[in-house]
């Protein structure tokens, strides 16, 4: 189960784990002293010119990251796990670290990746009946133009 | 056969003026902190930028008892109803203040998740600039508050509001709650 | 004098009714404040029986009061008698206030509460201070 | 939007107009009464379970509090509500006075910053990020410059390092010092209130002396610090640092003295161990459960080994605890501050790398390279090399990490922050459960939730 692995900017170890082994990795790294799981996020690679992936590893548009922490021996280390725009699927964490969940809502809220397992995925952050995932880099700013002529009707 | 009705002479000057006085001397805000500006507006309530000075100490929690509401801090999409809630909920007469840019313009945050600008919902008073305005700026707003409530009218708003020109005192709807009240949901911006 | 407050409450009455202004109140007006947010579940009217429980202590005390005040104005009349008598009455009435608070009506204390007997602690007596370590000191 | 005339009476007890209940319901986000959630569901909610390998595990199914449906009622301590520090919703199920179930609903201050991040450039990105955290602006912007410092590898000389020390420090006392207002205030001491701001407004004259603004001050930039210390800080900083630490010994009597307060905070909102960690919390909230876990201590950035000062750390993990962690670090705080002030070394403020500093303002008229670099990289930025890191400092609420992910350009791919407040707000139903109504207040008060953190 050896996957590749580099060394981040901080001097942790960051490994890119395939989408399937992705929960045993995580429940072996929890058993081998990481005690905490600090954050779970999503990435959109859409339009990225090109990011140094170890070869062996297929660039897909989505990356879920997560980051673990282990107090006793004062290390972090992060996996990052390709997740194809078709079948935007990733097991959940919730059953290894309960503190993932709000993490995971907010990931699936505003980038669209679905937890399978999650006990309870709707969206957190925006508006129950808002359509769309804000932060994919296909979705628009919002910007509302700003003419600096005639403001556009009450201001 | 109400107050609005009163003729404007020599005996009712005095009586409108007293009403006039004695609302701008004592108008209780309604704590509506959202962001970075309620926390200017505490330190505004503070011991060092004085707010009772003008009679306004107290900051009534709840609508029913304020009323003025300072919309302090960005107004997101998710908050816009529970805005014009809170709003339609105050007792007449009632002004806002709309404190800081992004309340007022929504500010730095030109995209999806803001509403840009409070006046979309509710009908504002008074735009107090700065991001966080200090406190000063704040004070400065209220006089000029205290200022608009002294040379206004007592039961109808001040007519340049923008939203929904308030017709006298007949209208069905009361003339502080204007009928048409847009809060703007922006879906998938294209 | 009579009529006077009669014509007083009356007139007080018709003028406001006069002379308040009349408006149409909206919808989310008269909808209950929950803090901005219009409730979907009506709150069920059924309360707890603790609050009924307060409820009656305070009215075992009303009862004391109404028998108290003819007591105080007939006092000089009842001499010794009338306050033997209403100790009697208070006593007998303290007894029911026994009764509720041996039931429990007062305890409120919520379901979990770590320890009971909790010694008196200062801003410094439950914290440790954890100094670096010379290993943890670089320069 | 309000349909017509309506019979007064019946509006109140009733019919709830659609339109305005549709604007203000969330839904699915919502806590479902008794009758429509799953036990399993029903079982975590109320027993916000934490199947811990090792630890008590309770078993979802296993109701110990079984309440019929009209028995208890659910109200909102909403958005709009005095002591949830800002625009937090609580859905609370009450039987009574007691808490059964808790379900936090945010979002009500989201403002897509981290969408925001990706239109500005790096040198504009620290405006944006200072108004996450509003009662640390500092931290944000140092959290933000370590990370592009270390994408872009660019060493920035000491004086910057012991300048940001100084003012994260500053920042930090004056997070606790509107931590300790808004605390006294909900336990009920409304002059702990007016001194928690009194003391505030000292660090904040100071702020303004020195960036120009009380807060928001875009101070901390990539490359080092804004502007340069304003001559005669010293005796400045010496007078703040005396009056706060003499004063942290009135509020002590102030508060901790008081029958009152030992009732409402003690034994109040528990946690154990194993429950923060696998929770993943941070802070003062892990600390106060024994955990000695400090970033400034574990995983030292800036100068934090140079420096000594203690990491408090409590026993029971109760309010009480969370109350005097706070208390105790104003003081830490201010002894780092003051040996950063003893230790001070002189030298420029800001990187001279080119490349990420604009030239002094004095420079312009006369040289046109100077003039060029200026406009470029106020208009289009400096360009930062491909890559990603997480970094994280320890912000008064716990650790705010930053994902920093650069496509080569000027600026961010992809920024994703680590709110401390985001995480540590999952422990709030925990905390709660089987508590009474007041403790409600004192729990949320105690976990220090920044709404502006927390939905970013």
């Amino acid at each position: 189960m050896t996957f590749p692995t580099s060394v981040g900017l901080g001097g942790e170890r960051v490994s890119f784990v395939p989408r399937e082994q992705y929960k045993d990795t995580v429940r072996a790294l929890r058993d081998d002293g990481y005690e905490m799981c600090v954050d779970v996020c999503a990435v959109d690679y859409l339009g990225h010119p090109g990011r140094e992936l170890p070869d062996g590893v297929a660039p897909e548009r989505f990356e879920v990251v997560c980051n673990l922490l282990s107090l006793s021996r004062k290390e972090r280390t992060r996996l990052r796990v390709q997740v194809p725009e078709t079948d935007c699927r990733v097991a959940s964490l919730f059953e290894l670290y309960p503190g993932t969940e709000a993490m995971e809502r907010e990931a699936f809220d505003l980038m669209g990746v679905v937890f399978e397992g999650h006990p309870d995925l709707t969206r957190i952050l925006m508006p129950e009946d808002w359509e769309g995932h804000p932060l994919r880099k296909d979705y628009g700013v919002g910007r509302v133009p700003v003419q600096f002529k005639e403001a556009p009707g009450p201001r | 056969m109400a107050l609005e009705d009163l003729p404007h002479n020599f005996l009712t000057g005095r009586l409108e003026d007293l009403v006039r006085w004695a609302r701008r001397a004592s108008v209780w805000p309604a704590s509506f902190g959202l962001a970075c500006c309620a926390i200017e507006m505490m330190a505004t309530g503070g011991a060092d930028f004085d707010l009772s000075r003008y009679g306004m100490e107290v900051f009534r929690n709840s609508p029913r008892q304020a009323d003025l509401m300072i919309v302090a801090g960005r107004v997101s999409q998710k908050m816009a109803p529970v805005l014009r809630q809170v709003y339609d909920q105050m007792m007449e007469p009632k002004w806002v203040i709309s404190m800081g840019v992004c309340a007022s313009s929504g500010g730095m945050f030109n995209n999806y998740a803001i509403v840009q600008g409070v006046d979309q919902i509710v009908p504002v008073d008074i735009y107090a600039p700065g991001c966080p305005p200090s406190p000063e700026t704040l004070m400065h707003a209220i006089l000029t508050l205290h200022e608009q409530i002294r040379t206004g009218h007592i039961l109808r708003r001040r007519d340049n509001e923008p939203l929904g020109e308030a017709t006298g005192g007949d209208s069905v709807q009361s003339p502080w709650t204007p009928e048409i009240t847009t809060t703007v949901r922006l879906g998938t911006p294209k | 004098m009579l009529v006077l407050g009669v014509l007083f409450a009356t007139g007080s009455f018709i003028a406001s009714s006069i002379l308040a202004p009349h408006k149409q109140e909206s919808d989310s007006k008269l909808a209950p404040y929950e803090c901005g947010i219009v409730p979907e579940f009506d709150p069920p009217m059924r309360f707890p029986v603790r609050f009924y429980l307060v409820a009656m202590i305070f009215i075992i005390f009303d009862i004391e009061i109404v028998f108290l005040y003819p007591f105080a104005v007939e006092a000089r009349l009842l001499g010794s008698f009338g306050v033997v008598e209403v100790a009697l009455f208070s006593v007998v009435v303290f007894a029911t206030l026994l009764f509720l608070v041996a039931e429990g009506a007062l305890s409120w204390g919520p379901v979990k509460r770590l320890t009971k007997a909790m010694p008196s602690r200062t801003s410094e007596s439950t914290i440790a201070r954890i100094t670096a370590e010379p290993s943890d000191r670089a320069a | 939007m309000t349909t017509g005339t309506r019979d007064i009476s019946d509006a109140g007890r009733a019919g709830r107009d659609e339109a305005l209940m549709g604007e203000t319901s969330e839904g699915a986000q919502e806590l479902k009464p008794r009758s429509l959630t799953s036990p399993d569901q029903l079982g975590r909610e109320s027993g916000a379970v934490l199947r811990l390998p090792e630890g008590p595990v309770l078993d979802p199914t296993s109701l110990d509090v079984e309440r019929p449906d009209d028995e208890t009622m659910i109200i909102n301590m909403g958005p709009q509500h005095p002591s949830t520090h800002g625009v937090l919703r609580l859905m609370l199920e009450l039987d009574g006075e007691f808490v059964l179930r808790t379900k936090p609903v945010i979002g009500y201050l989201h403002t897509g910053m981290e969408k925001q991040a990706e239109e500005l450039t790096y040198v504009q990105g620290a405006t944006n990020v200072t108004r996450m955290d509003y009662l640390s602006p500092i931290i944000n912007e140092l959290a933000f410059s370590l990370a592009v410092e270390q994408l872009l590898g660019v060493e920035i000389p000491s004086r910057a390092t012991w300048i940001r020390m100084l003012m994260s420090e500053l920042n930090r006392v004056s997070s606790h010092l509107v931590w300790m207002a808004t605390n006294g205030m909900d336990v009920g001491s409304t002059s702990m209130m007016i001194y928690g701001l009194r003391e505030r407004e000292m660090i904040l004259a100071f702020y303004e002396k020195t960036a120009g603004l009380r807060m928001n001050l875009n101070y901390v930039r990539p490359g080092g610090v804004a502007a340069d210390l304003p001559d005669g800080w010293e005796d400045d900083v010496e007078v703040i640092c005396d009056t706060i630490e003499a004063r942290t010994y009135e509020y002590d009597d102030l508060l901790t003295g008081q029958p009152i307060f030992h009732q409402r905070m003690e034994g109040v909102g528990t946690l154990a161990a194993e429950e923060a960690l696998a929770l993943g919390l941070t802070g003062p909230l892990l600390r106060s459960t024994g955990v000695p876990w400090d970033l400034r201590r574990a995983m030292p950035y800036l100068y934090y080994d140079q420096v000594d000062f203690d990491v408090i750390v409590g026993t029971y993990g109760d309010n009480f605890d969370r109350y005097a962690i706070r208390l105790n670090e104003i003081r830490e705080s201010i002894r780092i501050v003051r040996q950063c002030v003893q230790r001070m070394p002189d030298g420029d403020y800001r990187t001279q790398d080119a490349k990420v500093t604009p030239p002094p303002r004095g420079r312009i008229d006369s040289s046109m390279e100077a003039l060029i670099h200026h406009f470029k990289l106020f208009t289009e930025g400096f360009k930062v090399p491909v890559g990603e890191t997480y970094c994280a400092v320890e912000s008064p609420r716990g650790e705010l990490g930053m994902y920093l992910v650069s496509d080569g350009d000027s600026k961010p791919f992809r920024l994703h922050v680590r709110g401390p407040s985001f995480v540590n707000l999952q422990a709030v139903p925990l905390l709660m459960r089987g508590g009474l109504m007041s403790d409600t207040i004192t729990v949320i008060s105690t976990v220090d939730p920044v709404m502006g953190e927390v939905d970013r």
